[in-house]
């Protein structure tokens, strides 16, 4: 019986690969109820607070009750939107996050889709973002949703220069475009986070990572306290659970990136690969809201000038320098 | 203070009708509305005196007039001055003082607000606390507060 | 109108970037120290912290367990000393042994302020640790002497029966006293 | 959304036209960072403001004339509405000014008792404004570290008054009771928990180089105009102006007691900020001691049952935690007072704002405000 499966899968690819899409787009939306869970309790123990216990052992399902409140809110579009663009938004938002995941190795063989420029691919989805946040808060009718995307965008296209600048030394320092080619190099020379110019580039990714996810300090889309809530203000119900939904699984995704740039993907002993992906990807999500709960955010302007006179320069020698010492 | 004091009675010694001195460094004038202005602008200028921080202005209802009441205080010399006046309650009129200290606007705007006092001068007089479109003003002891108005917008004709 | 921007000083931002850095670490070792450290808050309707003994909530009227009786005599004071006009009472009898057969408190309009309280001479209104009033009827804020009362609808009874017998017990002993009341 | 354009200019519209069109935005009276119902119209050009225009008065409640139509302390609970975070404050205030209407002595165990609450007041309440400043900014853990010590503070106040917030504990003529049992003891020990936790804000925020960035050189309130203005409190200490009532007119026992008024000459947000620090800790000399000084005897001086001052103007003025709080009546003899007006510090800081925020970016906007740190409970009265 499986074998027929197998079979009738193997004699139509693009079949197998839709299948395995379905699988991502269900996990890219489940993933976020446990990042989301994670978030809550990880900022409640910071602030001495319990956090979530109601729903579930442990509040455990607190997310799920409050995902299904928002698939049962009433979809509300504000009157003067522009609708087209105020619909498909947050779908956009969530089929970048999808696209990315389907080039992640999760462990070996365990990818959606193999793929030889992988790493182009994800800097190339990923600017779907960008548009769809823009189209949010220009749609919405709101002019604290129009600031908070402009500057959503202004941010984010700062911030992806030295990003794709960072994970281009990984690249040069590997000589693979394909992820899982990293990783594979990782498992046999070890993690590059440990060789200097991958150091210094993992620092980068990570402050850009920060910034592409809008944690603290770096939230200025949704800064709560200037712009309500940024781009998203006019969202409600379904639409906003999108929106919420893809920010987490982007959370997810840029760590287990980060994974298996500098982190060595899915090696380790012991532990089975999926496992050790899954581990390397909550730490990193947890330090992540560790400085999420931190400090305050910085304004626009410094958030700029930041990117452009610091990282960018910055990133760009590191860069050449990852060049010179890649090339064996 | 006393030398402050009698200077300042040499030099506006007809505007100043009253005084009282509370203290060591606290004195009250009462003047006349006319001399408002004047008095208060030597208060601010003088260097006996230098009123440069505007505490509080007020204005209350007497039932037969309206009672003006400034309170100036000297960061130089420590010296507190309330200033009193007193003015009709049909041409309720006084010399704004907003231009001179910026602090008293809003202060007078409230004071316009409440009682109707007309500040003369005044770069902004406008309502500041109630609606614009608020009729009457609500402090006077004559004003009807009519619980059954709309409370947006002052007393409704009750039949 | 830019003018009031401030110039900003000698930007070196190598320099920001560490020390942004260096005491953003340092302010992680606090989130972290408090990670750890016991919380705080209280599972509220399931937990609840005690209150304390002059804590100003729900009122309620003295029982005298000697006298089988409220202690208010309803002298009115306490509705006097309200500046909103909460209270409300109906006195029964007269002169020293009356007391009251309605004490109406309308705790919408109340201000907790314990006034009423400091100005009862006979020790009969008490402010109690209950705090949760709040309703979705305006008509619950309305708290009658039965509510009021400590021991409920049965003191509120008992206390209308021993005022009346004192007053027949007075009114027997001296008889030619009753034409005028004060 | 923005302003009209002629028919004829339409057509011939270039960038720089654009540009020089303000939009106008609404902040409040409902927005996370406007401590209340605060309503600021904003012409923005971008993210800098060109032009502020604070609205007020969504709370009034024509306090001032309810207190006319009540016997003299009647009114002291309503003043608990005013400054709701600094509610013994306001008791003080409006208790000294009929106390000086009337010519009330105040026995010296309850100056010292008065002392005593209104400084663990001023520490909680700086203690919101610390918080709130914080989340105002984005750091949401300071919001929550904040509101633990305070919950500390509000113990405390609620063991002594039987209030979390409203107090209403300090009557004309001496506070209704003398403190419970043991709790110099317990303020103690909040002192010193206290002082450790001062040490961790500064570590996690006043330290913080992000923090630094967005307070520095922001807002900047300079001397003249901050005493042309009237601005009192903190604001006005931060722009380099040593005034405070405490110290520029002693009440109660503040004459006794040793502490340093802070004082900053930068005028920003920063020092704004840098001073209720410091005030936090000269409570905290202060509370201790009053807990050392402290004399026994009565609390409370016996006033007749119908209270009549003689007719005549006076005047009261203390240093609530966001400034000079004065209150001044007017009796005609009668058990009502003429005239009651409250001096509110916030109402005066905040007319300062629309000249501090322009030219500024909208996010100095939440800093700025939040420096200031308005109550709209005494704004709008």
């Amino acid at each position: 019986m499986i074998e027929v499966v197998v079979q009738f899968f193997r004699d139509y690819p693009l079949l197998w690969t839709f299948v395995k899409a379905v699988v991502l787009a269900s996990f890219t939306l489940l993933i976020p109820l446990a990042v989301i869970w994670v978030e809550r309790k990880v900022a409640g123990f910071i602030q001495s607070r319990l956090g979530p216990l109601h729903v579930g052992p442990q509040g455990t399902f607190q997310t799920v009750a409050d995902a299904l409140k928002l698939l049962l809110k009433e979809d509300i579009v504000p009157s003067g939107a522009d609708k087209r663009f105020f619909y498909i938004a947050p779908y956009i938002a969530f089929i970048s996050t999808v696209l990315s995941f389907m080039v992640l190795p999760f462990a070996p063989g365990w990818v959606a889709l193999e793929m030889n420029v992988a790493v182009l691919f994800v800097i190339g989805v990923s600017l779907f973002n960008v548009v769809s946040i823009l189209m949010a808060g220009w749609s919405s009718n709101n002019k604290y949703s129009l600031l908070g995307g402009l500057r959503a965008v202004a941010q984010l296209l700062s911030y992806e220069i030295p990003m794709v600048l960072s994970v281009l030394a990984v690249v040069f320092y590997t000589g693979s475009l394909s992820l899982t080619g990293i990783v594979e190099y990782q498992v046999k020379h070890g993690w590059l986070i440990w060789q200097p110019p991958i150091m210094i580039a993992a620092l980068i990714y990570f402050i850009c990572a920060l910034a592409e996810i809008n944690r603290t300090p770096f939230d200025l889309p949704e800064a709560e306290s200037e712009l309500v809530s940024g781009f998203n203000t006019e969202y409600s119900g379904m639409r906003f659970a999108f929106f919420f939904a893809s920010e987490f699984a982007n959370n997810f995704f840029i760590t287990a990136f980060a994974a298996a740039l500098f982190f060595g993907g899915w090696d380790g002993p012991i532990l089975p690969p999926i496992v050790w992906t899954f581990l390397k990807v909550f730490v990193m999500i947890f330090v992540f809201m560790w400085v999420r709960w931190t400090p305050p955010r910085l304004r626009i302007d410094q958030i700029l000038r930041f990117a452009w006179q610091f990282l960018v320069p910055v990133s760009l020698v590191n860069l050449l320098f990852a060049i010179v010492l890649g090339v064996r | 203070m006393n030398e402050a004091l009698q200077h300042l009675l040499k030099q506006l010694g007809e505007a100043v009708s009253e005084w009282t001195q509370v203290g060591a460094n606290e004195v009250r004038l009462t003047v006349s509305p006319e001399h408002w202005r004047e008095v208060v602008q030597f208060l601010h200028d003088d260097a006996l005196w230098q009123m440069d921080y505007p505490a509080d202005l007020t204005v209350w209802d007497t039932g037969t007039g309206f009672g003006v009441y400034l309170r100036l205080w000297s960061s130089v010399h420590n010296h507190n001055v309330i200033v009193l006046t007193s003015i009709s309650r049909e041409q309720p009129r006084i010399a704004s003082l907003a231009t001179l200290y910026p602090g008293l606007n809003w202060h007078e705007r409230e004071m316009y607000d409440m009682y109707g006092v007309i500040f003369e001068g005044h770069p902004n007089l406008k309502r500041i606390l109630l609606p614009d479109d608020w009729e009457g003003f609500p402090f006077r002891k004559d004003y009807v507060a009519e619980p059954s108005g709309d409370p947006l917008h002052g007393p409704q004709p009750v039949d | 109108m830019r003018t009031r921007q401030p110039a900003t000083e000698q930007y070196n931002p190598l320099a920001v970037f560490i020390e942004g850095l260096s005491t953003l670490f340092y302010g992680m070792l606090v989130t972290w120290r408090n990670f750890w450290r016991p919380k705080v808050t209280v599972r509220y309707p399931y937990q609840r912290k005690p209150m304390p003994p002059r804590y100003r909530g729900l009122f309620y009227l003295k029982w005298n367990e000697e006298k089988q009786r409220l202690n208010c005599v309803g002298c009115t004071l306490c509705a006097q000393a309200c500046p909103t006009d909460v209270i409300s009472m109906v006195k029964l009898g007269k002169g020293t042994n009356a007391g009251v057969s309605e004490f109406t408190m309308d705790l919408g309009r109340c201000l907790f302020c314990n006034l009423c309280v400091e100005a009862c001479p006979f020790d009969a209104i008490y402010m109690g640790p209950a705090y949760e009033l709040a309703s979705e009827r305006r008509d619950a804020a309305l708290f009658r002497i039965a509510d009021l009362a400590q021991g409920g609808e049965e003191a509120v009874r008992t206390n209308i029966e021993t005022v009346q017998r004192l007053m027949a017990e007075e009114e027997k002993a001296r008889p030619a006293a009753g034409g005028h009341a004060g | 959304m923005s302003m009209p354009v002629s028919p004829e200019k339409q057509s011939t519209l270039s960038t720089v036209d654009i540009l020089s069109q303000g939009m106008v935005i609404n902040v409040g009276p409902q927005h996370p960072s406007t401590h209340g119902v605060l309503r600021l119209i904003l012409t923005l050009d971008g993210e800098q403001i060109l032009h502020c225009e604070p609205v007020i008065g969504y709370l009034h409640r024509g306090l001032e004339k309810m207190m006319e139509r009540r016997p003299y302390r009647h009114n002291v609970p309503f003043t608990d509405r005013l400054d709701y975070l600094a509610a013994l404050s306001n008791n003080l205030g409006i208790c000294q000014c009929i106390e000086r209407l009337g010519g009330v002595e105040v026995p010296e165990r309850a100056q010292y008792i008065r002392v005593l609450l209104m400084e663990l007041q001023r520490i909680a309440s700086h203690l919101v404004f610390l918080g709130t400043f914080g989340t105002d900014l984005g750091a949401t853990t300071m919001f929550l570290y904040a509101f633990r010590e305070r919950e500390l503070v509000l113990d405390l106040l609620e063991e002594c008054t039987g209030a979390r917030l409203t107090y209403n504990w300090i009557r004309v003529g001496g506070v209704p009771d003398d403190l419970p049992e043991g709790f110099g003891e317990k303020v103690l020990g909040f002192v010193k928990t206290f002082r450790q936790r001062l040490e961790e804000y500064d570590q996690l925020l006043t330290r913080n180089r992000i923090f630094r960035s967005r307070t520095q050189g922001i807002g900047i309130l300079p001397k003249e105009l901050a005493l042309a203005y009237g601005t009192s409190g903190p604001v006005i200490r931060a722009s380099g102006m040593a005034y405070d009532v405490r110290k520029a007119a002693p009440y109660e026992v503040y004459d006794r007691v040793e502490f340093d008024v802070p004082v900053h000459e930068q005028g920003d947000v920063w020092a704004r900020y840098l001073v209720r620090m410091e005030e936090m800790r000269q409570s905290i000399r202060i509370i201790e001691q009053v807990l050392r000084d402290i004399p026994d005897g009565p609390v409370q001086t016996k006033l007749p049952k119908v209270f009549k001052p003689p007719a005549g103007i006076a005047y009261s003025r203390i240093e609530s935690p966001r400034g000079e709080l004065s209150f001044m009546m007017v009796s005609d003899g009668s058990p009502n007072p003429l005239r009651v007006h409250i001096r509110a510090p916030s109402f005066v800081n905040l007319s300062v704002l629309p000249s501090l925020l322009e030219g500024t970016k909208v996010a100095d906007l939440v800093a700025i405000l939040g420096s200031i740190d308005v109550v709209l409970g005494e704004i709008d009265r």
